[in-house]
């Protein structure tokens, strides 16, 4: 059944990249000694250890770890949104010194406009690119049907039930076809079919475009399923524990026996790592 | 054209910009204006550009400001104007009118004499201004000291409507107020003259309102400033022979600038105590002066005010008119 | 999946017996308040010379509008108000954003702000008469002194409050130089600002009525200054009257439906 | 886990370099301001009696404060403002409050507040006079009036723009009566109160210097108006200054640590 | 590894539910032909079809439904947050007019107070139930030990981490102790460990006090692992398509075959119901 979705929506991917995209195609990031404590009036809460990442062009990396751990705030930091406390990060051949169209997040809480109704909200990044009015119209409107969201163009936000949102936010994000997909916790607000259906979009669009994607997910097998490589963060504040170099063939199936093993072998690092670092901060 | 008089135009035409309230001691500026008397005596190269203003601070701060040239204005305006820019602003070139202000007091009141002021609550309608200056002399006249210096007599500057509202509520005793509000006060109030102002002076005459010029204007085209008082001298003399047709013109003025008549027994009254003139009656400018100077309202030295006449333009007009000049004292 | 988003709710033909409700409580309401006053007037704690009913008020009002003073006072009152007022909206939404948007303008222009706003109307006369002579000009700058500051706050107020998750969202998506003002903070802070506009109204008509004293002409200002000068209760209240009347319509036709949209769009009714 | 978090920041003895740079900027700031105001002066554009210099200004303020007048007089006023302030404060707060989120009362009510927040202050002096004579509490009314309304607006305003997800939650939670209005309502439309207390103070300010002209007392208000009579461009200029410079440093000590501390919480700095 | 995690916590819970609690005891629930359609300006948005539903006392249910079905639209009605468009609801004896601390939303986007720390956030439902300072501020800080954020008493809102603050939401309602706990995706933003360790917590205290739990998931498993029964619904406007009551013994493990295999069943059923609803609306 999944794979019947997956093909459904590989048409309407097709469809929604149809178009010649020069940009839009993945370039490498590189993360090097990135750290960050956030400081308030009476004290500092260090949120992140140094970062060492090499993502290549065009590679899919998934991130896991433990609530708090810093995942949102490294994907903040690599999208430009929030200065580092140290160390750089270079998309390209560039050193990251603000946002880019190149790199575009989306955040954990969807961050809708709530002015914009759903077609707005979805063409913003095109219009801000110089994008035609009809043109963008069409590519928003290709989009919307792409989340499953066709007749609720004209909705507030407001209107929206939250994984409606979601999808919103997702919608909006690719429409503007960056180099780097920075995606936090996309799915989390999907249920199991809607999520299936769109990580098959967003596979499809990954494979047509090779875009540079840093995933984070709470979901191993979700993890698993789409990443080349998954990234096992320690607690807070995070580091990169362990890494797993995910090598099934695609297209994965999520009940693959091979993909429930490297979910559950990278679920007990997740773990270990969790109770080794709560041990060691005294819990 | 700021800070200086209207440069002619490329036709030689110029405008004078005169300034006046349309009050009933204004009435000359009111007649003159509408009767053409003005026009007339400036002759057709000079457009008039009338300013109707409600107070004299703000008649000064404009002609400060360069936008007027001719205006009429109280005693009190035109002294603050002249000391404030060093005598160099503007001068007093002719008397418009005179009287016109009386301490009315509540009939209920107990006040007979002098003497009885003590210990009662009275209004004027400016701090500093020519009635407080006038209440405050009385008292000091009569031995009698403010709440402020120890004594017992109450002196409340409040804003004329104020003060028919307190006088009616009983709030107060007696009030200094120049015309309208002296008459309001006795007709809607049932106030009575205690003193009437007129008997404070000799001859019974005192200045309310006269004539000022801009420096600038006067010694630009002083021709025009003789023009312009002819007309005014002109109009002083036609309510003087013709009182009852400048009533009638007055109140209709009055009206149409301010869209509100004021009720004719109240014009009547009033009229009966004010006098229309062309002489500055400046001996009683100078007497205010030094009476506001001595209860410490002009600064801590005495203003040197021998400046501020310039009547050798009224004086011209007269000799033309073959009426007698006007000395200063 | 669009199909049964329905279109076609029955829409009453007219005004709906729900969306007058409102009118008619308000109509209520403002009856009760006409005959509260008509009762304490009668009443007889005060002479009617100082607190006239409103049965006479609106007479005088009446008459005011027959006679067509009160009309010309109140076109020329509202043309200035107007000017002023857009003048300072434009001023003062240009100037609020930047001091909201830039550190180094709200701590030296921007501290200024609460200041300035304090000052009386009057005291802008001066300066007014200097810089434009006794024209329109003059007053309308008084108007615009009255309402910039208070407009200014209010935008900047708006936009501090702002969730900088919008801002981010919009850097983030491309949004660069004008456009994150004319796209992102302005919208963003619109529901706040609104309320800072409607400030400014206010204080706009209050300047006018001080700076319309700046010369005499025809206007509200001047009608409501010869009442008080008159000590004519009646013509006083019948200017506030007028004053409340066109404030009370202006917020009905022009800030709460803008209101009342935004609020729906944003799902705060 | 809480071991990480490190209270011991290294906090600089006296105020830290980072924090004194706001006041240079708004130093050097002023500076400038006053030096172009003594370069416009001194130019020689307009007589010194009609714009004097800030030189002369500064003068004038520094005689007034040593003969004691204006410290009096300042005196006089800020007590008169604080009174009335504060109590528009109470009453804005609970009017502004219950308009916001009572409809009835919007409807009724609150489509009036516009309307009487446009009447200038002058209005208001008869009715002072009327209930209260010639005293403090007649200033007072004229300085409630005044602020009133504008505080109903910006608190009534706040109010609705509040996101209803907080009120449900606190519904949800058990919040009932009052406490849902000081817990929820007031702390939730807070950022966007506190603007529409400085538009009240404004207010408060305007209206206090045309409510000191009820009657003459030493008060700021009537020092205002002696210098206007007495056509004192120096005197005024001085006043004004003082109260510029007591706007700013009420801005400066009341409202912007407030705003600071609350914007600090929600996370909107 | 879980029911390691589960034991431990359960201690926790055993602390923070030890009080002798009269009420917190479930009461039941009967949903009567409740429906609801929205309607704006021009539109109307029909989001739940007639709804019926006996929950019994204590019981834990957990409803499954595709995105923008109308399950948190169903679980406000119930809360008495929001009015249906038609049908009753009752709660124990009396009809659900509005509000009552007898039953406690969880909303899915946490709905947290900016305005107050994590410690005075927890403290709200308490402070309002007229608990005593002392004794609300203790009550509090068992519930942020339970949701592991001991040290973050004193953070706002902006300063956490999405998946923080959920558990922070998951705390304040937990600590009021309510009867009936409506839950919508509370654990939709924790990492597995997280989430694993906190439906230990969750069972525990439904265990110790017998709530009346109605779940949103979009995880067939948590279902299957929390609920007595699932329901699953058609996609909007939402109606309930299957039932399935799960007679899996307690306490239940995730990877345990049978419940895999029943969370198999319904994940079908789920995407049957999403397909032939697609289809009768031409999608
Ligand atoms: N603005 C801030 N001020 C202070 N601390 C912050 C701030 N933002 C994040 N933190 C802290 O930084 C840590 C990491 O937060 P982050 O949002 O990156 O976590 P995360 O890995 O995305 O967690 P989750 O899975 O729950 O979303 C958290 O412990 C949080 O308390
Ligand atoms: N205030 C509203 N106005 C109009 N439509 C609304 C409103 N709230 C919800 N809806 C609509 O009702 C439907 C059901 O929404 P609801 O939030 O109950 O979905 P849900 O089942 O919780 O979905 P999710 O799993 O995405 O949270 C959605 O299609 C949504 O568009
Ligand atoms: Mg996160
Ligand atoms: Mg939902």
């Amino acid at each position: 059944m999944v794979d019947q979705t997956a093909r459904e929506s590989r048409q309407v991917v097709a469809r929604a990249v149809a178009e010649p995209q020069a940009k839009g195609e993945g370039i490498p990031l590189r993360i090097v000694g990135v750290h960050k404590t956030f400081a308030d009036r009476d004290r500092r809460i260090p949120a992140l250890q140094p970062i060492d990442l090499e993502v290549g062009a065009g590679e899919f990396v998934c991130l896991l770890g433990p609530s708090g751990c810093g995942k949102s705030t490294l994907l903040s930091i690599v999208a430009g949104l929030e200065p580092a406390s140290g160390g750089s990060v270079w998309a390209g051949e560039r050193e990251v010194r603000g946002t880019d169209t190149d790199r575009v997040l989306l955040f954990q809480e969807a961050a809708l406009f709530p002015w914009l109704d759903v077609q707005h909200n979805v063409e913003f990044g095109l219009r801000q690119a110089g994008m035609p009015r009809a043109e963008r119209a069409a590519v928003a409107r290709r989009f919307i049907d792409l989340v499953h969201l066709g007749g609720f163009e004209r909705s507030y936000v407001h209107q929206l039930s939250g994984g409606m949102r979601q999808r919103v936010a997702l919608a909006r994000a690719l429409a503007i076809n960056p180099a780097v997909l920075l995606m936090d916790e996309p799915f989390g607000a999907l249920d199991a079919l809607t999520r299936d259906r769109l990580q098959a979009e967003l596979e499809a669009i990954w494979a047509a475009t090779r875009k540079t994607i840093l995933f984070v997910t709470h979901n191993v097998r979700e993890a698993v399923a789409l990443g080349d490589r998954v990234l096992v963060f320690s607690p807070r504040p995070g580091r990169i524990v362990r890494e797993f170099r995910i090598r099934l063939p695609r297209p994965r199936r999520l009940e693959d026996h091979a993909l429930v093993d490297q979910a559950a072998e990278i679920l007990a690092v997740l773990h270990a790592a969790a109770e080794m670092e709560g041990g060691r901060h005294g819990r | 054209g700021r800070g200086a008089p209207a440069a002619p135009g490329p036709d030689g035409s110029i405008t004078l910009r005169l300034a006046f309230f349309p009050n009933l001691t204004h009435a000359v500026a009111l007649v003159g204006s509408a009767r053409g008397t003005f026009q007339e005596a400036l002759g057709p190269n000079v457009t008039l550009d009338l300013k109707t203003f409600n107070a004299g601070p703000a008649l000064i701060e404009a002609l400060f400001a360069g936008e007027i040239d001719i205006g009429y204005v109280g005693p009190n305006p035109a002294i603050n104007g002249y000391v404030r820019s060093n005598g160099q602003a503007l001068r007093i070139i002719a008397g418009a009118c005179s009287g016109g202000a009386s301490l009315i007091v509540r009939p209920d009141a107990g006040i007979a004499s002098p003497a009885d002021l003590a210990g009662k609550t009275f209004a004027t309608p400016q701090f500093g201004g020519t009635q407080d200056v006038a209440m405050r002399h009385l008292l000091r006249a009569h031995g009698l000291k403010t709440a402020d210096q120890g004594g017992t007599v109450t002196v409340l500057p409040t804003q004329n409507p104020e003060i028919l509202t307190l006088f009616q509520q009983g709030a107060i005793d007696g009030a200094w107020v120049p015309e309208p509000w002296a008459t309001r006060l006795i007709q809607e109030a049932g106030g009575k003259v205690f003193i009437d102002e007129r008997s404070q002076w000799p001859d019974g005459s005192f200045v309310t309102t006269h004539v000022i010029v801009s420096t600038a204007f006067l010694n630009a085209r002083p021709d025009l400033v003789e023009a312009f008082l002819r007309g005014h001298v002109a109009t002083v003399r036609d309510i003087q022979e013709d009182p009852e047709a400048a009533r009638s013109l007055v109140n209709q003025e009055i009206e149409r600038l301010t869209s509100v008549p004021l009720p004719s027994q109240v014009l009547d009254q009033a009229l009966t105590t004010l006098a229309f003139t062309y002489d500055p009656l400046a001996s009683t400018l100078f007497v205010m002066a030094g009476h506001a100077f001595e209860l410490g309202f002009l600064g801590d030295e005495q203003p040197d005010l021998s400046g501020i006449y310039d009547l050798g333009p009224l004086n011209a007009v007269l000799a033309e008119e073959g009426l007698d000049p006007i000395a200063l004292p | 999946m669009a199909a049964e988003i329905l279109r076609n709710r029955p829409r009453a033909a007219g005004p709906s017996r729900a969306a007058l409700l409102p009118w008619v409580r308000r109509l209520g309401f403002y009856l009760a308040l006409l005959a509260l006053w008509e009762g304490v007037a009668r009443a007889g704690f005060w002479p009617p010379w100082i607190l006239p009913g409103p049965l006479t008020v609106i007479e005088t009002l009446v008459e005011g509008v027959q006679r067509g003073t009160f009309v010309t006072g109140a076109v020329v009152s509202l043309r200035r108000l107007a000017i002023g007022y857009g003048i300072s909206l434009a001023l003062g939404l240009v100037l609020g954003l930047l001091i909201g948007r830039i550190k180094v303008l709200d701590e030296t222009l921007g501290s200024l702000v609460l200041g300035l706003q304090a000052l009386p109307s009057v005291c802008w006369l001066p300066l007014a008469i200097l810089w434009f002579g006794l024209n329109e000009r003059a007053i309308i700058f008084v108007v615009v002194l009255g309402a910039l500051f208070s407009i200014i706050l209010g935008v900047q107020a708006g936009v501090k409050n702002t969730p900088p998750l919008y801002l981010k969202a919009a850097r983030n998506l491309g949004a660069r130089g004008p456009a994150v003002y004319t796209q992102v903070v302005l919208p963003a802070a619109l529901p706040a600002i609104l309320s800072g506009l409607k400030q400014g109204w206010s204080f706009a008509w209050r300047s006018l009525m001080a700076g319309e004293l700046l010369y005499f002409t025809l206007s509200l200002g001047n009608l409501l200054q010869i009442g008080r000068d008159l000590n004519d209760a009646a013509q006083v209240m019948a200017v506030m009257l007028l004053i409340v009347i066109i404030g009370v319509c202006i917020d009905q036709i022009l800030f709460a439906p803008f209101e009342r949209r935004v609020r729906e769009r944003w799902g705060l009714a």
